[in-house]
C-alpha cells in the first residue's frame, strides 16, 4: 500500500514540475512551487524521513514562497519571449533522461536492506548512538556530533549566502545607506482587513512557541536547529506582514539580525574551540562534562542552539532585504 | 513488482531533466532559478529514496521496542542541512536577478546579452 | 467506539472528496470557493475527530486537537481574505455563467 | 480505515492539483494551493497513525501553523501587482488549451 502511495505522490510531483516549467506567468510558477514542496514533504514522510519532511515543511510552506514572492515583486512577472519548446534542449534532455533511467537498472530496488548504502557506517550510527550519546533521535546525533564538521560547514554556507544577499540588496539600518525610518510605514493590504489581521496576531505566539519546542525537542523527536530557525523566522515574517515592514524592523532591528547571523555560527565554532581547550579534539564534546555522554548531550544542545540562531538571523535578514527594497 | 521498486529512481531522472530543461532552454532567469530548485529537489529525492529500508521506520529510537528496523540516518542528515542551504542559495540567486533587473531593465537572458553586445 | 470513529473517518473522507470534486467542477471562482472552503473545514474536523477517538487520551490526541483548532482558525480566514481580494480586484460574481435562467 | 481516508485525500489532492494547473485566474490557483495544504495536513496525520508513529504529528502541526502565511503573502503581493492577477483571463482560451496537455498525465495516471 505504501508503495502505491509513494507512486501516486511521485506522479503528481512530475506533473507539478512540468507545470512549473510550462507556466508563462511567473507567479503561477511560484504557486506551483508551493505545491511541489508540499508533495516533496509528503514523499519524504512516506519514505521514513520524518526529520527531512519537517525541514521541508518548515522551509517550503512559508519561507520559500514568501522569499520568491518578495523577489518577484521587484522584477517583471511574466516570461518575455514566448518561445515554443526548444528542440535541441528537448532532445538533449530526453537522451539524458533515458541514460539516467538505463543507469537505474543497476540500482538496488527501493527498501532493499542489502543495499550497499546500508552496510557501511549507518549500522554503526544506529548501534552506537544509544551508547555514546544516549538520545533517541539518531539523525540529530549524527548531525550534531558524528558529522559535526559537516554541519558547521553548512552553517557557514548559510551564513555566507545571507551575507551575499545583504551585500547585493542592502538592509535598511545596517548595510547600505538607508535608515530604518526611511522604510514606508504601515501595511497596505492587511491594514484594512481586520479578520486576517486578528487571526494572524493570534497565531504568532503559537508559531514562536512551536519553534522553541522544535528546537529543544529535537533530541527526542523530529526537529532541531535548522527546522526551528526556519519556523521562528516564519513567525516573525508573519508579524511583518501584519504590522508592516518598518514596524517589524523596529522590533527585531537589523543590527540584532546581523549579530544573530554571526553569533550562531561563532557559538558553534566556539564549542569546538572550547573542547580543544579542554583537551579534546575540535568538536569533540566528550570533554565538556565529567561524564562523556553528558558532555555529548551538552554539546548537541549548544550547537543546535547556534544553528537555530544563525538560520533565524539569515532567513529573517534575507526576507527584510527583499521586502524593504520595494518600499 | 520488482521494477516498481525502481520507480523512485525514474521519477528522480525525469525531475532532474525537467529542471535541467528549464535551466538550459528558458531565457527567463527566474524560470532558470525555479528549474534549479526542481533539479535540487530531484537530488533530495534520490538521497531520501536510498535511506528507506523495508519494514523500517524513521530513525528515532522508541523506548521499549527491541529489534526495530530503522531507516538509514546518514542521507537524512545530508539532505536536512541541504534543504536549508538550498533556500539560502536560492535567495542569493534571486538577489542577483533583482540587481540584474535594476541594471539592465530586463531579466531575459537573450536581451541582457544583446544589451552587452551593443555597448 | 471503533464504529463511531470509522463513521467519522468515512464521512470526513466523503466530504473531503466532495470538496475536491466541487473545486474542479464548479463554473466560477466564487462557487469554487464555496465548495472548497465549507467541505474543507467540516471534512478536516470529522477526520481529525475520528483519529482522536482512535488515539484515546494521549499526547497525540492533544496535538490533533491543536491541529484541528489551528485549521479551524486559518481555513475560513484564508477563504475570507481570498474572496475579499478577488472581489476588490474586480472579479464579479457572475450568475450568467452558472447557466441560471435570465431575469 | 486509515487507508480509505488516505485514498480519499489522495484523490482530492489530485483534483486540487488539476485546478491549480488549469487556473484560470490567480485566485483559483491560490485556493487550490490552500486546499492542497490542508489536505497535506490531513494526509500527514492519517499516515502517522497508519504507520503507528503518532509522535510524528509535529509535521502536521507545523503545516497547520505555517500554511496560512503563504496566502497572506500572496494577497499582499497582489495589492501592488494587479496586472498579474487579471491578465490571466485575457488569453484564458489559449492558456487552457496549453495547460490541458500539461494535466493529461495526472488524469491518465491518477486512477492507478
Amino acid at each position: 500500500m505504501t508503495v502505491l502511495f509513494g507512486i501516486f505522490l511521485l506522479t503528481l510531483l512530475v506533473v507539478v514540475a512540468i507545470g512549473i516549467v510550462r507556466a508563462e506567468n511567473l507567479f503561477t510558477a511560484v504557486m506551483l512551487t508551493g505545491i511541489f514542496s508540499l508533495l516533496m514533504a509528503s514523499n519524504f514522510f512516506v519514505l521514513d524521513a520524518a526529520d527531512v519532511a519537517l525541514t521541508e515543511a518548515a522551509v517550503g510552506a512559508g519561507i520559500s514562497t514568501v522569499l520568491l514572492l518578495g523577489g518577484l515583486a521587484l522584477v517583471p512577472g511574466r516570461e518575455g519571449s514566448r518561445r515554443r519548446l526548444h528542440g535541441l534542449a528537448l532532445g538533449v534532455v530526453s537522451v539524458l533522461t533515458l541514460l539516467v533511467v538505463y543507469a537505474t537498472f543497476e540500482k538496488p530496488r527501493l527498501g532493499d536492506p542489502e543495499a550497499p548504502v546500508h552496510q557501511h557506517v549507518a549500522p554503526w550510527y544506529l548501534e552506537q548512538t544509544p551508547v555514546l550519546v544516549d538520545i533517541p533521535n539518531v539523525v540529530t546525533a549524527v548531525l550534531g556530533t558524528f558529522r559535526g564538521y559537516d554541519t558547521l560547514g553548512e552553517v557557514i554556507v548559510v551564513f555566507t549566502a545571507g551575507i551575499g544577499v545583504l551585500f547585493l540588496l542592502g538592509l535598511p539600518g545596517a548595510i547600505g545607506g538607508r535608515k530604518t525610518e526611511e522604510v514606508q510605514p504601515g501595511n497596505s493590504y492587511l491594514g484594512h482587513h481586520l479578520i486576517p489581521q486578528i487571526v494572524g496576531t493570534l497565531l504568532i505566539p503559537f508559531i514562536l512557541l512551536f519553534a522553541l519546542y522544535v528546537q529543544f525537542h529535537g533530541e527526542y523527536g523530529p526537529g532541531g536547529g535548522f527546522q526551528a530557525g526556519a519556523i521562528f523566522a516564519t513567525g516573525m515574517i508573519l508579524y511583518s506582514l501584519i504590522a508592516g515592514e518598518r514596524e517589524a524592523l523596529l522590533v527585531v532591528t537589523p543590527k540584532v539580525l546581523i549579530v544573530m547571523m554571526a553569533s550562531g555560527a561563532l557559538l558553534f565554532g566556539g564549542v569546538g574551540v572550547l573542547s580543544m581547550l579542554l583537551g579534546g579534539n575540535f568538536l569533540d564534546y566528550n570533554v565538556l562534562a565529567e561524564d562523556p555522554v553528558a558532555g555529548q548531550q551538552w554539546g548537541i544542545l549548544i550547537i543546535e542552539l547556534g544553528v537555530g540562531i544563525t538560520v533565524t538571523g539569515v532567513l529573517l535578514a534575507v526576507y527584510h532585504a527583499f521586502a524593504a527594497r520595494g518600499r | 513488482m520488482e521494477l516498481l521498486g525502481l520507480f523512485n529512481y525514474w521519477v528522480f531522472a525525469v525531475l532532474l531533466m525537467v529542471g535541467f530543461y528549464a535551466v538550459i532552454a528558458k531565457t527567463n532567469m527566474v524560470k532558470k532559478l525555479l528549474g534549479l530548485s526542481i533539479f535540487q529537489g530531484a537530488v533530495f529525492l534520490l538521497y531520501i529514496t536510498m535511506d528507506k529500508v523495508d519494514g523500517g521506520t524513521a530513525p528515532i529510537i522508541q523506548p521499549g521496542v527491541v529489534d526495530a528496523i530503522y531507516s538509514n540516518p546518514l542521507p537524512q542528515v545530508l539532505i536536512l542541512t541541504a534543504i536549508v542551504v538550498g533556500i539560502s542559495t536560492t535567495a542569493l540567486g534571486l538577489a542577483l536577478i533583482v540587481r540584474i533587473y535594476e541594471a539592465y531593465g530586463t531579466i531575459e537572458e537573450d536581451e541582457t546579452q544583446r544589451l552587452d553586445m551593443e555597448e | 467506539m471503533t464504529a463511531l470513529s470509522t463513521l467519522l473517518l468515512l464521512s470526513g473522507s466523503a466530504f473531503v472528496l466532495i470538496g475536491g470534486i466541487g473545486l474542479l467542477r464548479m463554473p466560477n471562482l466564487y462557487t469554487r470557493l464555496h465548495a472548497a472552503s465549507l467541505t474543507d473545514t467540516l471534512g478536516t474536523l470529522l477526520i481529525l475527530a475520528g483519529i482522536i477517538i482512535q488515539a484515546g487520551f494521549t499526547l497525540a490526541a492533544i496535538k490533533l486537537a491543536a491541529i484541528a483548532l489551528f485549521l479551524m482558525l486559518t481555513g475560513p480566514t484564508a477563504t475570507y481574505a481570498l474572496a475579499n481580494a478577488a472581489l476588490l480586484s474586480g472579479t464579479i460574481p457572475n450568475a450568467r455563467r452558472l447557466d441560471l435562467p435570465p431575469k | 480505515m486509515y487507508t480509505a481516508a488516505s485514498i480519499a485525500i489522495f484523490i482530492t489532492m489530485g483534483l486540487a492539483l488539476i485546478r491549480a494547473l488549469l487556473g484560470p485566474s490567480v485566485y483559483d490557483r491560490v485556493l487550490a494551493v490552500n486546499m492542497f495544504g490542508t489536505k497535506t495536513v490531513l494526509l500527514l496525520s492519517v499516515v502517522a497513525f497508519l504507520y503507528g508513529r503518532p509522535d510524528f504529528l509535529d509535521l502536521a502541526l507545523a503545516y497547520a501553523l505555517i500554511n496560512f502565511i503563504g496566502v497572506l503573502a500572496v494577497l499582499q503581493f497582489f495589492e501592488n501587482r494587479q496586472e498579474l492577477a487579471t491578465d490571466a483571463d485575457e488569453d484564458s482560451g489559449n492558456r487552457q488549451k496549453s495547460n490541458a496537455t500539461g494535466t493529461e498525465p495526472a488524469a491518465e495516471k491518477s486512477p492507478r
